[in-house]
């Protein structure tokens, strides 16, 4: 057993990022830049998120409204992040 | 209470996301009431999630919008029949996981109250342990695509924050470093599936989405990076690297909960391989692809496990090689998806074997985990060659680690036989090799768990343990839960089988049902 | 009938397991109960006899958990040898391996 | 496939955060490289939403009648974008005790975990 | 540590400003670009401008202690939950926009269409707004301030009481952080 660490050969490392990357190219081909197949919801969204909000922003009424339980929890993520960070140098600042 | 019981799925976040934002200003003003708050925001919300499964099993499907005005429907008709809010879709499988996660989180607070009491940063521990419990809870009973991909976040790093508790001088942050970069690419790439999906169907709703699933080639890379991800989570070979990193270097209650977190990346592979691919795609194809997966993580993870010698290592391993029941079990009644004959004769039990095999694998691997954190809380070892007599001393927690290693190698009566055997003879009969090389598994695990037994328990009682003494009455309470349920489910599996696993094995079969539940009978 | 597990081939009850084994503990108790009862305790007879020997520390005799399956191990050397290194702990091997299990079942699904 | 020039742009960007994780050695390198990953999965959906010559979709003062651009993907990022900092601050605090302990940052040496 | 004479005061006069801007960025969330993340994520970079310009301990430690930006955050993630609870309390479901077209504080009715803005419009989303500015200040703050003392050498003191917390309790004869591991 060799002690220096990586089993892969940086140069297989290079092939599997480019197979990788060319598997990521899929989409380039099959989805269109500035032309989306269907809008339906996002649609609703702009028509609707007025009346039924009241925000002029419609991110806004998305962000926290149509989908502001999604923000709770991102929030919540940001609280872990701090209660981490909190417990990793808990002797450091009290 | 009517009101109660209607916004049941969003206490089931709400609650444990209000008590955990809580525990900062408590631990400001008043740290002597922390425990008795853990253990009751935990009592509340298992009981939020048991209340949640009782109502699905009896009442069917629940369907919950959030943020929409009372009654109003997940896909109102003047949207065209979107649903464009978010939603909860709890069908019979949710209700089995969230039952499953409710009751080792109960247990596993129980014996983290006492065993964590001496140390300090406790109010960061607990609250970033009632994240984790909301962090599962969402992942498993969401209809939404980003909204899973939120909560898979905060499941990855809650489970990571809560990994680096103990120092050990550094060797936590290490694991837990490496626990969360893996899940974090993985969580990108599941995000950048979701957005895949999306750009075709303009829509993060798993029932839509299901509902208008069409044969692409980059609904094949979304699916291959959904597998591949969420295998990761679940720690299935060869992604699970850092699983036995994370595991090992965890406080021990903590690991038993993150078994169940990882079940949820489990819980998400499979709701998205049947239910929004299980119409259109090759399922035979997608199908072997999960039987190796679940061969590869069988066989390898109990290799490893066999010259392990630090015993939470050893113990991770076993939580490897087990994933991979589940997946061969799930896997098999995949590849027989499109054929209704051979779906009757085996692929029903093959699912429900696998099925059984998650909520089994979470009771007595949490049962493991917990007996040998006790003996580490008594001890301070974590290395088989320096144990041994401790039979001696700790009577109750080497009956409670008998009974869990008797349950994980596949010994009658306990439940881990109950649900192998299922596994065993359905698998058979779709392929004997497969069949013979879960057995040989089995037998190689109850030969690793000779082991442990007997360099733990046994022998004569060694002179530097001879101080040592049973644990706290509570840690015993929270072992007791999980035993109870241990046996309990090996003694009538065919009341687990026909209440719990049957529904939860049709609500995946038969997606058209998750369907109509969310956009109605119109579509 | 309660217990009854119907698994295709047929049927497993952990209920009438536990009575088998339950009876078949009391026979072996009553054929334990027809031996022979000359046998004191305290007396040379509970010594362990080891050819003469004087009996070993306690700490000594126990066999530690590392010692365990040493045979096994041993045996399947050329399988271990292969496989432990493959856990070599640098987390770019980690990735790497995620991306060759995308790579992998991607081509897999492609192709069949 | 030119026209897709920005998806291109993500792939290529995903290629290279995976280069960088995979083959930097220095933690903080590797954390650097995940912050890449996400940007580049941040821009993949917000480049889903764009539309010829759409404007933000915000109603103060907006041109009348004007296409807007796709919102829902835009709320996606800004959760996505909260996520990556909460993610590489939790990362860097854990790469911080590492190198206090370890006295290194190099992966090759951080692997006390293995076997 | 700490900067020179224009640096300080570059940042005494910058920090209000940024407060300001942040604030205006969160309160106008709703009807301009912006929200609640980014004008937290401002006022954050304000505490940042004063951890660079004045040292930590000598600043920020005495008149803000680190425990009261994790109430902060508490605080802001408290506003927010409890006004999602607030909508199954008036009888619908989690996170409903219950002060909308109420009349009442955010409530004032809308003009539909291209318009100038009104700032009390869009009934919780304002509320929800400001409790996520509050949560991302205290949170980016707390995560800043943590990370810049662990930059700290710890006292000897602090090592040695750590070094006696790893050690797991009970046992006498055991070596100090080994736990058996290679």
């Amino acid at each position: 057993m060799k002690e220096t660490g990586s089993i892969f050969h940086p140069r297989f490392m290079i092939v599997l990022v480019v197979l990788a990357t060319l598997i990521l190219l899929v989409p380039a081909v099959g989805l269109n830049f500035g032309d989306p197949i269907t809008s339906s919801t996002d649609q609703y969204y702009i028509d609707h998120s007025q009346v039924e909000t009241g925000a002029n922003n419609v991110v806004a009424s998305i962000v926290f409204d149509y989908r502001g339980f999604d923000t709770l929890g991102e929030a919540t993520v940001l609280f872990i992040a701090v209660l981490g960070v909190a417990m990793v140098f808990r002797r450091l600042y009290k | 209470m009517n009101m109660l019981l209607d916004n049941m799925p969003a206490l089931l976040i709400a609650v444990p996301l209000f008590f955990a934002f809580l525990i900062p200003i408590i631990g400001k003003f008043a740290p002597k009431i922390h425990d008795v708050w853990i253990i009751l925001a935990s009592f509340v919300s298992s009981l939020t999630a048991v209340i949640t499964a009782v109502t699905v099993f009896t009442k069917g499907t629940i369907v919950y919008v959030f943020g929409a005005a009372a009654g109003s429907p997940a896909a109102p008709i003047d949207s065209g029949g979107i649903p464009f809010r978010i939603i909860f879709t709890i069908d019979g499988f949710c209700a089995f996981m969230l039952l499953s996660a409710a009751i080792v989180s109960f247990a596993v607070v129980l014996y983290l109250v006492s065993s964590q009491k001496e140390r300090s940063g406790k109010s960061e521990l607990y609250a970033l342990y009632l994240l984790l419990t909301a962090g599962i809870f969402g992942m498993v009973s969401t209809g939404d695509l980003f909204n899973f991909f939120v909560f898979l976040e905060i499941n990855s790093l809650a489970g990571a924050a809560l990994v680096s508790y103990h120092r050990k001088g550094g060797i936590a942050a290490e694991g837990a470093l490496k626990y969360l970069i893996v899940n974090t690419v993985g969580g990108l790439m599941v995000l950048f599936g979701i957005g895949l999906l999306y750009a075709q169907y303009n829509s993060l709703n798993m029932a839509f989405i299901a509902s208008q699933m069409s044969f692409t080639t980059v609904n094949i890379v979304a699916l291959v990076l959904f597998i591949t991800a969420l295998a990761m989570k679940a720690g299935s070979v060869p992604f699970h690297f850092a699983t036995p990193d994370a595991y090992s270097v965890a406080p021990s209650g903590i690991t038993a909960a993150m078994i169940v977190a990882s079940q949820a990346g489990l819980y998400g592979l499979f709701r998205i391989v049947f239910t929004l691919y299980g119409d259109i795609f090759n399922t035979v194809t997608i199908g072997w692809v999960v039987i190796i997966l679940g061969v590869l993580s069988m066989v390898i993870g109990v290799t490893m496990a066999i010259p392990q010698k630090d015993v939470k290592r050893l113990l991770a391993y076993h939580a490897v090689s087990q994933t991979g029941y589940m997946l061969l079990g799930v896997g098999v009644a995949l590849a027989v998806l499109g054929d209704p004959l051979a779906m009757a004769a085996f692929g029903q039990t093959a699912m429900e074997g696998g099925l059984f095999h998650i909520i089994n694998h979470a009771m007595y691997k949490g049962l493991l985990f917990l007996a040998v954190g006790a003996v580490i809380y008594r001890t301070g070892v974590w290395s088989l060659n320096k144990m041994g007599g401790l039979g001696h001393n700790m009577k109750w927690t080497m009956i409670f680690f008998l009974i869990g290693a008797l349950a994980i190698a596949g010994i009658p009566p306990f439940n881990g036989f109950a649900s192998k055997l299922m596994i065993y003879e359905s698998v058979f009969a779709f392929n004997p090799a497969l069949s013979i090389i879960a057995m040989v598994v089995s037998i190689l695990t109850l030969a690793s768990f000779m082991k442990v037994f007997h360099s733990m328990f046994m022998g004569p009682q060694l002179p530097e343990y001879a101080e040592v003494k049973e644990v706290p009455k509570l840690m015993i309470a929270g072992m007791v839960i999980l035993t109870i349920f241990v046996i309990g489910f090996g003694l009538v599996p065919d009341l687990v089988v026909n209440n719990l696993i049957t529904p939860a094995a049709d609500a995946l079969i038969n997606n058209g049902a998750y369907i109509t539940a969310v956009l109605g009978g119109g579509l | 009938m309660i217990g009854d597990l119907i698994t295709g081939y047929g049927f497993w009850n952990p209920l009438i397991w536990v009575v088998v084994m339950a009876t078949g503990l009391l026979f072996a108790w009553l054929i334990w109960r027809c031996g022979e009862s000359d046998y004191d305790k305290g007396t040379e007879q509970t010594k362990p006899y080891l050819s003469g020997n004087d009996e070993p520390e306690k700490g000594a005799v126990h066999i530690r958990g590392g010692n365990m399956y040493w045979g096994f191990t041993q045996a399947l050397k050329g399988y271990y040898d292969k496989l432990v290194p493959l856990h070599s702990g640098v987390v770019n091997d980690y990735l790497a391996w995620f991306l060759i299990g995308v790579i992998v079942i991607f081509v897999v699904v492609i192709v069949l | 496939m030119i026209a897709n020039l920005p998806f291109i742009a993500v792939a290529l960007l995903i290629g290279i955060s995976l280069a960088i994780i995979l083959l930097k050695k220095n933690m903080i390198k590797m954390v650097m490289g995940l912050s890449i990953l996400e940007g580049a999965v941040n821009l993949f959906l917000v480049a889903l939403g764009y539309r010829e010559n759409g404007i933000a979709p915000i109603f103060t003062s907006a041109p009348e009648g004007a296409e807007m651009v796709l919102p829902t993907v835009q709320a996606l990022t800004l959760t996505n974008i909260v996520i990556g900092v909460a993610t590489t601050a939790l990362m860097l605090a854990l790469v911080m005790v590492i190198y206090k302990k370890y006295g290194t940052v190099n992966s090759n040496k951080i692997r006390r975990l293995k076997e | 540590m700490t900067l020179g004479l224009i640096g300080r005061n570059a940042g005494r006069l910058l920090v209000p400003l940024i407060f300001i801007f942040g604030f205006y960025i969160v309160v106008h969330g709703h009807i301009t670009p912006g929200g609640g993340f980014q004008g937290g994520a401002v006022i954050a970079t304000g505490v940042a401008l004063l951890l660079v310009s004045y040292y930590y301990r000598d600043c920020l430690e005495r008149f803000i202690p680190i425990t009261n930006f994790k109430l902060v955050e508490s605080a802001g993630l408290m506003l927010y939950i409890c006004t999602a609870l607030a909508g199954i309390v008036v009888g619908s479901g989690l996170l409903f926009n219950w002060l909308n077209a109420s009349g009442g504080l955010f409530g004032h009715p809308v003009a539909y269409g291209v318009n100038p803005g009104d700032l009390f419009t869009a009934g919780t989303i304002p509320i929800l707004n400001f409790a996520i500015g509050i949560e991302v200040f205290g949170a980016l703050s707390v995560v800043t301030l943590i990370m810049f003392a662990g930059l700290q050498e710890k006292t000897q003191q602090e090592e040695d009481a750590e070094a006696a917390e790893s050690a797991a309790p009970l046992v006498s004869k055991r070596k100090k952080g080994k736990g058996g591991r290679k």
